[in-house]
């Protein structure tokens, strides 16, 4: 296995949908030569979809001159990625239980609670600007005969 | 993201192909579902074989869908899971609520 | 084509070549994302690949502790790629034509050469930490009207 | 990266395949001729077909390896040159020092 120790990454994006797609791709690249299995990378790659999708849609409303950060660093056995918006924040504790039978058929609300499940640790706070950091951690098992050449 | 529309015995069947996510997937989803059910009640099966991502995005399109369809007296089952897709719908207890068949041929004779 | 204006990524690696794997495929999404032709995409990866291959093997002399800094800028119309090593800089001016007969056989000595000819501009100056400091930039034309890219 | 050894006619036919870059496929390309080439003149047509990259560490070894069989009075010739690996090798001017042929068959009969 390739050793991810000591990587970190960082990427500015404007807001836009479509920019997704890169952060996405970007963190997959890194989590797979780094010797995470497929379904790690899947899951780690669908909370951070569902973060960067709130940073631009909640936090900087869309607006394509406002930027979301993405900060990914890899130690050997945990992958840490933070985002920061440039947004209003929010308090995470009004955010309801997509689960209760009334909000079973809501068309929304069910980002936060993939990303809690799909990850070990997600963490709100208040990022140096005042928009919403949010931190999403995940212990990584390491793939003891990984093969990531091409 | 692609959806292919055809019909068989009466039920129209939409096939999904790629990415149903924010901002695009969730779109196209949306209209073509809309576009396929008219007005009156509809019989729907959606085929999600081809999916490679779905996100809560996605997922609350299923669920709109589900509720627009049932609102006119029709009806909307799902088709051809992918595990991971699977997986989605079950950790926010969706699973229970769609009618979801392994086969097509089974899905389309159940309406 | 997507716009890439406003996009930056920032990635640190250890000194280690395998790391290049991984530089080359976060630029190349990048690259992609933002419409780049696939022509100007390979030779602006193996621009990359030489820059990153000089900064661990001859600045950071492959101690897997030095690390080597990657930042890109992402503008409608040009990339601009910075690579920071923690080595001792070198003079440039030093360097020896590999198109010279007596050189023609060497084993090495093509790398700067190569760079030179895949991107528009390259330059070296002395980083902030004494390292060299490299960039690399290359005007990107849209992929809609794109006929003779290099 | 990997390579694969045939004979032909008595002439040892090395298929690289993948990455010839620093590190590992410059290095896994070198032990692959010296192995191939023994001790006297050899015959050795390297088929480059499916390399996918080729840097400037790659290059070197390809220039090694033929002043290495040459200078043992052997030949080095290559074959099956993808678009982008010929452009790096003229970019450099060293197209013209190696012989490099189409097919395999060209390749073998010119030794
Ligand atoms: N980065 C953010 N900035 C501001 N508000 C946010 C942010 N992320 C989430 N929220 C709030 O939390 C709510 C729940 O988010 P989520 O569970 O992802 O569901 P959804 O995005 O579908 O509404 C959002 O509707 C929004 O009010
Ligand atoms: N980042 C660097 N730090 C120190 N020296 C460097 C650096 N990059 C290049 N050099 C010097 O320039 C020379 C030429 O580099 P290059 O053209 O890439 O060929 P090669 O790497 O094959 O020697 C190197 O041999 C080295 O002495």
């Amino acid at each position: 296995m390739t050793s991810t120790a000591g990587r970190e990454l960082h990427l500015t994006i404007g807001s836009r949908f479509e920019n997704i797609e890169l952060v996405q791709a970007v963190v997959d690249d890194a989590l797979r030569e780094g010797g995470a299995t497929e379904d790690a990378r899947h899951w780690i790659g669908l909370a951070l979809r569902e973060a960067v999708a709130n940073a631009i849609k909640h936090g900087n409303l869309q607006d394509p001159e406002k930027q979301v950060e993405i900060q990914a660093n890899f130690a050997p056995e945990e992958v840490e990625i933070r985002i920061d918006d440039e947004g209003a924040g929010f308090d995470p504790q009004g955010v309801v239980d997509p689960l209760a039978p009334e909000n079973l058929f809501r068309a929304s609300g069910r980002g936060i609670f993939y990303m809690r499940k799909f990850m070990d640790e997600v963490e709100f706070e208040s990022g140096p600007s005042g928009g919403t950091r949010l931190r999403l951690r995940k212990r990584l098992v390491p793939v003891t005969n990984a093969t990531n050449e091409r | 993201m692609k959806i292919t529309k055809r019909e068989k015995n009466g039920v129209t069947i939409l096939e999904v192909e790629g990415k149903v996510t924010i901002g695009k997937g969730d779109v196209v989803l949306r209209e073509a579902v809309l576009q396929a059910i008219g007005e009156g009640p509809a019989k729907l099966l959606i085929n999600l074989g081809e999916v490679t991502t779905i996100d809560s995005s996605g997922v609350g399109e299923l669920v709109s869908a589900y509720t627009t369809v049932t609102n006119r007296g029709g009806k909307l089952k799902l088709v051809n899971m992918p595990p991971k897709v699977s997986d989605i719908l079950q950790i926010t207890q969706l699973i229970t609520v769609f009618e979801v068949f392994e086969t097509e041929d089974e899905a389309v004779q159940s309406f």
